[in-house]
């Protein structure tokens, strides 16, 4: 559904180059690699948000509907955590029913402000969710919760992932044991050149392609 | 609120205290005290004049206020947006920017006569590049993170309006409410010294020439009073309800 | 019936300025129906200065307003010529405290001296000409502040000048006050600069176009202006004007009325006053251009210079 | 920047073009062509007339200027920042923020005389309260999280005031800037009107009186250059500097 | 070098509440918890940040210095990396010896917009070790990090206990793995009722007095 030819990308110097990803339905991928070597910059390239690279970004036809998981909670802090819902969620009730299975349906009423960071970014986790997307991007969606609660987020991921098959999903993440039950195959980033991104292909050559 | 409102009174009374002590001191008709001043209000008013010309200058203030906020804000936007408009745009607005008042009205007059829509025409063309020059700093300073997102989610354009824009420009459009609306009242009384018979303008430049220092007062006292309703029922209340999101503290 | 007998009257727009004097007359013809005697409807428009009235006349929302015909020559010069008709020969006066040695051109060297209407004020160019002939520079040998002519009345009343030259009605004010004093006289301003002080600064003033295409309408208006001239020399007239005079004593009252009636202009522009005209022109604007007599034409299209006929001079 | 240039050139020479066509078509001396306020310009610099009101008035309008901006950025500051203060405040602020400039001019002239400094204190209490509106707005949006960043590592008055403060005020402080050298220029012209024997709003009113488009177009824009040229030289380049963290898209 | 008696602290409900406190220098207590227990909050009492509850704080005398690490990197937007540090230390080189130490020498000049969020927070984390305080304050130090750079920064702050054995210092972490590291006392949160602070005190009963 979406194919990516990177040539180059980099701001003062070379950050990513020689890539082509293809992502197909039901791919799911997790990038590591690590701090500051260029993984949201990647997901910002695929999510589209990022156009000033080197080389081509093609889109399957009808143009599958990407939901994005910032790094940051990145929630709009004038609009209650309801609110926040509301602006993806077709309905009333969707939002409610995501709340509730991230645990925050007392906080619908709160403004960001009042959230603590865990709650915040299980409220954006909850937004990328309810977009119902055909390719979901998640940057780092576990980072800041405790064990049990992150364990809880990753049931609600595998859960959305088990309903809806044909969704691909990118996921960017440090601890391998995530990528590891959502069955992900790993793309690893080269942390000796810093800027070649190699597939880590023992694990899993069924789902996605990649070219490098 | 109440609390508030018991504030309010106290230092209006405070301030009205001293200025009666100073015109009492003084002793100068230069100076008249709040009771003259309440008593030419009043029998302006119970004459029909100050309520006639009063509306004349509101029904003035409120078309141009409507149009220049709109017209500013969307230049604003534009010019903080695009580099490009802002190229093409900026050596105009600076030139209406510093354009004198007197000079936009005096050709507006001669080339349009001396109508009502001259008249507020000629405020617009004074008021929409301070707007515009606000707004554009608010539209330089949005939260790119968030537009990020507004963009991944594909906010429709009414969302990212109300929901991204509306918010993050807030202040600047408070900010220049407050200081266009003061703006436009002080152009509109140039507009109707020059061409206009009617309205508060008129009637000021009336009692400057007979130097009737009570009756300007009374005139002015007047408007601000009509402008503290509008602080109090439309901004204030707007303020509130918009600066919620920040706890308590900040809006005041 | 007779409303709308009225209402068909062709009609004559006229600025004026709330308070001023024009707005005496002017009300004058509407009180007494001098308007209708004379065919026509007077509208009034009040403007608040005479810059507005300027305004109004150029933007043709009026077709008369009162001003000077310094200002009708230069309009005409420029290219959209203006017809006068004399309003006032009143300029303005110099005002000293009752107890100032001030009493001629040359006491007002090294003073403080107040001038309303701005340095190209007809009173001050004068003034500065009649100095100048007498060898001073006013603008260098006295400290001179322009200013609106408010402010400047208190500045005199401060101490803070020592002379004032402003408009007449406004010295009437100050010399009702009791503290003050005219010092030196137009009259002999004037004559030093070899004028006819009879000469009528102030007058009427319309577009000539409108002149040329009103003109029964517009000698109509002139002889009604003059009719309520002559009613004005009764008493009984003025009472009924007397809210719009925004006096509170009678003595301000007197001394308005009074400065009103020792203005009306000669009733006939003659030959002599034209050439008086032409003689101050050069001290009033130092331009190379003549004085465009034709604005004198008045509301008659021919050359005649014979207007209209005062009672004092049947 | 050279392409900056090029754009400015481009734009203003469109203008000139199509107000030279306007002038040309139209041809009634209320609209002069540029050529004429060209000329007109010329001759008053080598009469020196231009140069000594022009200087007459930048005096009065920097100085004005500059005690305003500080007393309205102190008072906005206060205000937005404190709701005690802002409660005492906001009705002397409202009050002076609507008392026509023509009251303040006329009060302080009656008071102080026609004296130099009057004027410029009239300008200062007409602007003030602009500043400190805007500037107030500034102080109530505030991000929190800084501050309290600020106060845990105890960072020092003059550096919260310029390492925090400062820079998420700029924008408001750069719109009360451009705004407000457009209202203080203004006022200063009622001001010289009204009271001065000198300055660009005397001259201004000396050619109104003679309706003389030419000359009054001729001050305007010698005026508009300077603030043309403070723009270039000292606005943008502050702008382009503060705003530099904001990467290339955003200083215009 | 500060006694906390907290009788309790909330918003709408009741958040923390009966915690006598204690720490003296050398102190090592590190605060476990799920997502939006009140860890924050109390980071944020302890350091003098929420005057807002019910109790009280006191300080030795005299003050004992105090660094804190946000959860968010709250950095300057508007100043350079190494502007950022120099708010914090004394002179130039410690600030680049620090940047260096946290693997970000090259950002010095870039300005935060630029920075990777792992490296922000690495930035912030410098910053809090800049000051050299005599109680540090971390609130999830090493979230947003790959594995490998999280322990050289965990060594980093090792280091610095070992330099300055009498630093007392309290961690928010959601990894049992660094506080056993560090040798830091579990102060673990009560999940149940939500609202009481419950010392584990297997672990280490030698550094900090917990009173419930
Ligand atoms: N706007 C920018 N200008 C210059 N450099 C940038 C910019 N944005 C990112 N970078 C640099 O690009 C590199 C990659 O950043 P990116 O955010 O993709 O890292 P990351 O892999 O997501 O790291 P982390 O795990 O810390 O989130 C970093 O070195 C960063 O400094
Ligand atoms: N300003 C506030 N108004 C109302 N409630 C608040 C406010 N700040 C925090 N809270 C609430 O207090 C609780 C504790 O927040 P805190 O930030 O201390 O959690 P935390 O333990 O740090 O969680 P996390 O691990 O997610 O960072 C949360 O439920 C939060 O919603
Ligand atoms: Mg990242
Ligand atoms: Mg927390």
């Amino acid at each position: 559904m979406l194919e990516l030819e990177l040539e180059e990308k980099g701001y003062d110097q070379r950050l990513l180059g020689n890539l082509n990803l293809q992502i197909s339905a039901g791919d799911r991928l997790a990038l590591v690699g690590p701090s500051g070597c260029g993984k949201t910059t990647l997901l910002n390239i695929i999510g589209g948000l990022d156009r000033a690279f080197k080389g081509q970004r093609r889109l399957a036809d009808p143009e599958p509907k990407i939901a994005y998981m910032f790094q940051e909670p990145r929630l709009l802090p004038w609009r209650t955590v309801e609110q926040n819902l509301r602006m993806v969620c077709s309905c009333r009730n969707q939002a409610l029913d995501l709340l509730d299975e991230v645990e925050l349906l007392d906080a619908a009423c709160r403004y960001p402000r009042e959230l603590s960071l865990g709650m915040a970014r299980r409220v954006a986790l909850a937004r990328a969710l309810a977009l119902e997307p055909d390719l979901l991007l998640l940057d780092e969606p576990l980072v800041s919760l405790d064990p049990s609660t992150a364990l809880r987020m990753l049931r609600l991921v595998e859960k959305l992932l088990r309903k809806r098959p044909k969704m691909a999903l990118v996921l960017v993440s440090h601890n391998p044991d995530d990528a590891d039950r959502i069955g992900a195959q790993l793309l690893q980033f080269d942390t000796v050149t810093g800027e070649v991104l190699l597939p880590n292909n023992e694990k899993t050559a069924s789902a996605g392609q990649l070219l490098v | 609120m109440s609390s508030r409102l018991r504030d309010y009174l106290a230092v209006t009374a405070g301030l009205v205290c001293i200025w009666q002590l100073a015109a009492t001191l003084i002793a100068d008709p230069m100076l008249p005290g709040p009771v003259a001043v309440f008593q030419s209000i009043v029998t302006e008013w119970r004459s029909g004049a100050l309520l006639h010309h009063l509306g004349v200058t509101l029904r003035r203030v409120t078309i141009a206020f409507v149009c220049a906020m709109i017209l500013g804000t969307l230049l604003g936007w534009v010019m903080g947006r695009s580099l490009r408009a802002n190229r093409l745009l900026d050596p105009l607005l600076l030139l209406f920017l510093n354009l004198p008042a007197l000079v936009v009205i005096i050709l507006l007059y001669v080339w349009m006569g001396l109508v009502e829509a001259a008249a507020v025409l000629a405020v617009i063309v004074n008021k929409v590049p301070n707007v515009a020059a606000t707004i554009r700093e608010g539209a330089r300073s949005l939260d790119p993170q968030l537009e990020e997102m507004a963009e991944a989610y594909r906010f429709t354009r009414w969302q990212r309006i109300r929901d991204l824009w509306l918010p993050q420009l807030f202040p600047y459009l408070m900010a220049s409410m407050r200081t266009g609306l003061a703006l436009i009242w002080k152009i509109v009384l140039v507009v109707e010294l020059l061409g206009r018979s009617d309205g508060v303008g008129f009637q000021l430049h009336l009692a400057f020439q007979l130097f009737d220092v009570t009756s300007i007062l009374a005139y002015s006292f007047s408007f601000i009073a009509i402008v503290q309703l509008i602080e109090w029922g439309v901004l204030q209340p707007l303020e509130k309800r918009a600066r919620r999101w920040q706890g308590e503290m900040q809006h005041a | 019936a007779k409303d709308a007998a009225a209402n068909e009257l062709p009609k004559v727009r006229v600025g004026m300025l709330q308070f001023g004097t024009a707005h005496w007359e002017l009300a004058h013809i509407q009180q007494a129906g001098l308007d209708r005697k004379h065919g026509y409807k007077l509208e009034l428009l009040p403007l608040a200065n005479s810059s507005a009235g300027r305004l109004a006349l150029t933007a043709g929302n009026v077709d008369w307003i009162v001003g000077d015909w310094v200002w009708a020559a230069e309009r005409t010069l420029q290219g959209a010529p203006l017809r006068f008709i004399p309003f006032s020969t009143r300029i303005g006066e110099i005002m000293v405290p009752t107890d100032s040695g001030i009493a001629s051109v040359a006491d007002l060297r090294r003073k403080r001296i107040g001038v309303a209407g701005g340095p190209q004020g007809k009173s001050w160019q004068l003034l500065n000409a009649a100095a100048a002939k007498q060898g001073i520079d006013l603008a260098q040998a006295a400290e001179v502040s322009f200013g609106a002519p408010p402010l400047l009345s208190r500045e005199l009343e401060a101490g803070r000048l020592d002379a004032l030259l402003t408009f007449w009605h406004f010295a009437a004010r100050l010399e009702a006050s009791g503290q003050f004093k005219p010092a030196i006289s137009a009259v002999s301003i004037s004559e030093s600069l070899g004028l006819d002080s009879r000469l009528p600064l102030l007058g009427y003033l319309a577009n000539q176009q409108w002149v040329v295409e009103n003109q029964t309408l517009a000698s109509n208006f002139a002889s009604s202006i003059y009719a309520s001239k002559s009613d004005l020399r009764e008493d009984r007239p003025w009472e009924t004007l007397r809210p719009l005079m925004r006096v509170n004593d009678d003595a301000s009252f007197q001394a308005l009325r009074q400065g009103y009636r020792s203005g009306e202009p000669e009733a006939l522009l003659s030959a002599a006053m034209l050439e008086s005209a032409n003689r101050a022109w050069p001290y009033l604007r130092h331009e190379k251009h003549p004085l465009p007599l034709a604005i004198f034409q008045g509301v008659s299209q021919g050359q005649g210079l014979t207007l209209y006929q005062s009672k004092a001079q049947q």
